[in-house]
């Protein structure tokens, strides 16, 4: 049934179903118009706009300080790694950097989100896919991050933990044991996802071989993250513009080959692992000192453009911010990971089945109001 | 308590018969009326059957997901299926405009009819049993397949392209995966030499089959536990309901009691076919007897004979629950595939090595 | 060489279903693996931690005075006009005239829990409660004053 | 619990007088299974969608309440979760949503946003300003986004309600007396 107009046929005799706006596969609320020859997908069309809040014209009117809290909602499982980007593009029109402490607290909360975004989507790709149990085990794991979140940053999921000049508070004293106790912990789960999920046949009956996105098109859809490295495409911010001090630790970008589904979900996997490394080299290394650059109550950036990238749990988040001296940015634009890489999913799936339409948005990991924005 | 549970069942069933008999000098409502007994009894049997069925499923499920499934209606959440039903019967009963509104109501019905059908031939205890006809797996196979034309009349009156997407998968599913049953049931039959269900049984007596058949006979037993899966639309195999794909398949526009009658045809067929499944190969009310060890056989014999059913019964329903709730959905063609390049060869070429194997007489 | 394969693939096949079906029945088998903290149970021990944002509360002491001087810097600082406060002149005992706070309006059913306002407040009058269950049945309810009735600022709190 | 008790509650509790004693056992009985029973729509549209997942996993797990089976098709569900944001191009889906929905029906808000707009009350052009202007709600939840314990919170809270509820006779209210 579609939600928008009625069953029809079309002239041609094709088969139209409308996917969304509310559909348990869709994560958010994306309507896809699928046309279909039996089970196979002719064609998709997606149709955006369900979600779409006006973050940016928002922005707009609020103050430097203020705007931050309203990216958390956007991408909401980066929700950290969103502040933080904003808050480098203030800073880099400041021209202030923050602390050393403050960056290591940002990188570790950054690498704590990716983690948590990643086992969310490990779990729900398990749920797309018709696995209810994997869920179940991904956010045992996720709850533990959540209680890092809460204890720290003081909320689970939108954290508004990062502002122009560093950090809101410092961690919490316990920050530092739990954060290792987690990570022991998650590290002897992933042995267990293996099992439940990656070995699966069915599980790589239904990815392998599907949604193949070549190099050259995931480099033309401008698609970023796990999707594009999956391509084979070497495209990590934290490798190509470090920022926060990624230039000074040691981790791998995970790159393959395989361009299907399969090797998408085996970049997120690998790219968890790499979180955990980067957090236990960070931990017990935490720099001394402020956590806050001091910065003016009312923040005004000087005239201009300013242009700064960070590597979400997605892909590539850029924030772009035009400035004309007042308390307000005169425009903000949002490079948001998502809208590109839904962009080629109806180059991926065209001439898959329904079955791997689930598994190809699964595997590309969409968030829709960061589409919508 | 237990011993009085054998007893009663085969002497309640002959009591009844006799004291209607006497009272009733027509033999034809004796007959009926011993028909209208059998269908309340199994309905007043089924009822609390679903149930059970239900919280199991959700009990499983929750202990497989590290969690504790429900726990606050009446005593550790067993009143909850209760509840959903009630909820379910006085719930508003919708039918769309668009659908064919006969077909529509009709469907249910035809499911739940269905599944309750199969019952008949099943004996559920030493000497109980509604229907011991001379056919009962030709009954069986024929009857469930019906399921199917409910299914397909769901999703096509239901004037929803889900709906129908549903239908035509289901139909494809159930059509190819009920030779790889019939297949694996015929390895029985050729051991046992009837299709009679009590004969089948009581060529148990030494023996279940899955012991007793080496091999081939286990084999047959996973490829009927695995079609049997796909028959029931259970997952791996819920393609014409896979939640994530189609809403919610083919009863997307069912509501209310309506479709608490699918979910109730869900849960007979899921006992049905273990019921079946324990008959054939696991000796159904049978206990497990070996060869000559007659102390030991004896022994074994005080345990009630339903309990034996309803053991083996439940064990293959936890294996079919543990499935759902481990593996992901197959895909339509993969679907296909498994059944028609892997279950349906092998199961044909085990039904010649079981061919062979009773001719020769190497199973016990 | 192609009945090797086939029968390779099934084996296999069916080796990754079975270590599967180890991981569930594992956990269905070890119920001490079984994490649910039974909420509404366990309210009597459930501990938020204490930087949790659950709502916006102006403490009180017993003599019912409040550290709020009405100098609206929270209300600047909220993104989203979670905070209204309506300010009154208030006759001094030296006869001066003083600003003081009427009513301190907080919508909860706005609020986004950012800790902008907290922050931003120069006499850390009000803070995060770690409250959750605000549950209503009327929005209406939500819109709440913080200051409560009669009460003043606290002595020395400029 | 003490806290829903303490609650305005909208309709005023009495007993019936003229209710007749197997009319209002039978209404126990509806609501104690309409109350225990509430299946959610597979509804969500933005942050508090993964805190509604998160109400469902290991840790909070509202299947003790029987909520867990959460239903992808609105003629299976009782409950709509309205979990997100909800914007103008939204409002009408959302709305045919719920009149897809059999009866009897609820509706919970949560988070500020579908409460009130929350974030997006000020500066935005495209925000349904509280979702009770396209359905009407049951319970809200404040919070952005609302712990899982406060969904549940919010649940027991629905359920309070549904217990008050009559099926057959007269409404258990001053006027319906």
């Amino acid at each position: 049934m579609s939600l928008l107009g009625e069953p029809e046929l079309t002239e041609e005799g094709e088969f139209v179903i409308n996917i969304g706006p509310q559909h348990p596969s869709t994560h958010g609320v994306l309507h896809l118009k699928v046309w279909l020859d039996g089970e196979t997908i002719k064609k998709i069309q997606p149709h955006l706009g369900y979600i779409h809040r006006s973050i940016e014209k928002m922005s707009e009117s609020l103050s430097y300080r203020n705007f931050i809290y309203a990216t958390s909602r956007m991408d909401y499982l980066s929700a950290h790694i969103n502040n933080q980007a904003c808050a480098l593009t203030v800073e880099k029109g400041l021209q202030i950097e923050a602390p050393p402490r403050a960056q290591a607290i940002r990188i570790l909360m950054a690498e704590l989100t990716r983690l948590s975004s990643h086992q969310l989507w490990w779990g729900c790709t398990g749920l797309d896919l018709g696995a209810v149990t994997p869920f179940f085990y991904a956010f045992r794991e996720r709850e533990l991050i959540m209680e890092i979140m809460e204890e720290t940053c003081g909320a689970r999921l939108t954290q508004n933990y990062s502002v122009p000049g560093g950090v809101m508070y410092d961690v919490h004293p316990n920050f530092q044991n739990r954060v290792k106790d987690v990570m022991k912990q998650v590290k002897s789960r992933f042995r267990e996802y293996e099992e439940a999920l990656t070995g699966n046949v069915i599980f790589e009956q239904r990815t392998k071989g599907v949604g193949y996105l070549s190099a050259e098109d995931a480099i033309s859809f401008g698609c970023t993250g796990p999707t594009a490295r999956a391509s084979g495409v070497s495209c990590d911010i934290r490798k190509w513009f470090p920022y926060d001090g990624y230039d000074k630790l040691q981790f791998d970008e995970i790159i393959m080959t395989g361009g299907d589904s399969y090797t998408r979900y085996m970049v997120r996997m690998e790219e968890m692992k790499q979180s955990v490394a980067i957090i236990e080299q960070l931990i017990d290394n935490i720099p001394e000192g402020d956590f806050q650059a001091k910065t003016k109550m009312v923040i005004k950036l000087p005239k201009g453009e300013f242009y700064q990238r960070v590597e979400t749990a997605r892909g590539e988040l850029g924030v772009y911010i035009v400035s004309d001296g007042a308390a307000s940015p005169y425009r903000i634009k949002y490079r948001s990971p998502n809208f590109s890489n839904l962009s080629a999913l109806s180059h991926m799936a065209t001439g898959a089945k329904i079955g791997d339409l689930v598994a190809i948005m699964a595997t590309i990991d969409l968030v829709i109001p960061d589409v919508d924005r | 308590m237990a011993l009085f549970l054998t007893i009663s069942f085969s002497s309640i069933a002959t009591g009844i018969h006799t004291w209607l008999a006497g009272t009733m000098q027509n033999e034809m409502l004796v007959k009926i009326t011993e028909m209208a007994i059998a269908g309340i009894s199994l309905l007043l049997f089924l009822v609390p059957l679903c149930f059970f069925l239900g919280y199991m499923e959700r009990k499983v499920a929750a202990f497989m997901q590290i969690r504790l499934g429900p726990n606050r209606v009446g005593p550790k959440g067993s009143l909850q299926i209760v509840a959903d039903t009630i909820k379910l019967l006085l719930k508003e009963g919708l039918t769309p405009t668009a659908s064919d509104k006969f077909l529509f109501n009709l469907a249910p019905m035809i499911v739940v009819v269905t599944s309750m059908l199969v019952m008949a031939p099943i004996a559920f205890a030493k000497d109980f049993q509604i229907w011991d006809l001379s056919i009962g797996v030709l009954y069986v196979s024929s009857v469930s397949s019906i399921a199917v034309i409910g299914i397909l009349m769901a999703g096509w009156s239901s004037y929803n392209k889900y709906s129908l997407l549903g239908a035509m998968r289901s139909g494809a599913q159930i059509v190819s995966y009920e030779l790889s049953v019939g297949l694996s049931l015929i390895s029985i039959v050729i051991l046992t030499g009837s299709l009679r269900m009590s004969d089948i049984v009581m060529s148990q007596e030494n023996g279940w089959w899955i012991f007793k058949g080496h091999i081939p006979v286990l084999i047959s037993f996973v490829i009927f536990v695995i079609a049997s899966t796909a028959e029931i639309n259970r997952a791996p195999f819920d393609l014409a309901e896979a939640e994530q794909e189609l809403t919610a398949g083919f009863h997307t526009e069912y509501s209310g009691m309506k479709f608490a009658m699918f979910l109730l045809a869900e849960y007979i067929n899921l006992f049905v076919v273990s019921a079946i499944g324990a008959t054939l190969f696991l000796g159904g009310w049978m206990p497990f007897h070996i060869g000559h060890w007659e102390a030991f056989n004896h022994i074994m014999d005080f345990i009630p004979s339903s309990l034996w059913f309803f053991g083996k019964t439940f064990a293959i329903i936890f294996i079919i629950m543990q499935f759902r709730w481990t593996f992901p959905r197959l895909r339509v063609d993969q679907l296909l595939t498994l059944e028609w390049k892997y279950l349906l060869p092998i199961s044909m070429v085990n039904v010649l090595f079981v061919t062979v194997m009773a001719i020769m007489g190497w199973h016990f | 060489m192609f009945l090797k394969d086939y029968f390779v693939t099934i084996y296999k096949s069916v080796g990754s279903l079975l270590k599967g079906m180890k991981v569930t029945g594992y956990y269905f088998t070890h119920p001490k693996e079984i994490q649910t903290q039974e909420y509404p149970d366990n309210r009597a021990t459930l501990q938020m931690f204490d930087r949790f944002k659950g709502e916006v509360v102006m403490p009180h002491d017993e003599n019912n005075e409040h550290r709020c001087t009405g100098c609206q810097a929270c209300e600047i600082a909220c993104p989203n006009g979670t905070i209204k406060i309506i300010t009154k002149q208030e006759l001094q005992p030296d006869g001066k005239k003083k600003k003081a706070i009427d009513t301190f309006v907080y919508h909860l059913e706005l609020c986004t829990m950012c800790n902008m306002c907290v922050t931003a407040c120069p006499s850390d009058a009000i803070k995060m409660a770690q409250t959750f269950e605000h549950s209503v049945y009327d929005k209406r309810q939500l819109k709440k004053v913080l200051n409560a009735p009669g009460s003043k600022l606290m002595e020395g709190v400029e | 619990m003490a806290e829903t008790e303490k609650m305005i509650f909208p309709a005023q509790l009495h007993q019936t007088a003229d209710g007749g004693i197997v009319v209002s056992k039978l209404d126990d009985m509806i609501n104690w299974a309409r109350s225990n029973s509430l299946w959610p729509l597979v509804f969500g549209t933005s942050c508090c969608a993964i805190e509604m997942m998160s109400a469902a996993d290991a840790k909070y797990d509202w299947s003790r309440f029987g909520f867990e089976v959460a239903r992808a098709t609105p003629r299976q569900a009782d409950l709509i979760i309205v979990a997100g944001t909800i914007v103008m191009k939204m409002a009408p889906v959302l709305k045919r949503l719920y009149d897809q929905m059999p009866d009897p029906k609820y509706v919970i808000a949560m988070g500020a946003c579908t409460i009130s707009g929350g974030p997006f009350f000020y500066n935005t052009y495209s925000v349904v300003k509280g979702v009770d202007h396209v359905i009407p709600v049951d319970v809200y939840i404040p919070g952005c986004p609302p712990r899982p314990e406060a969904l549940l919170h919010a649940m027991i809270t629905l359920q309070e309600k549904i217990k008050h509820e009559t099926y057959f006779g007269k409404a258990k209210t001053e006027e319906g007396k």
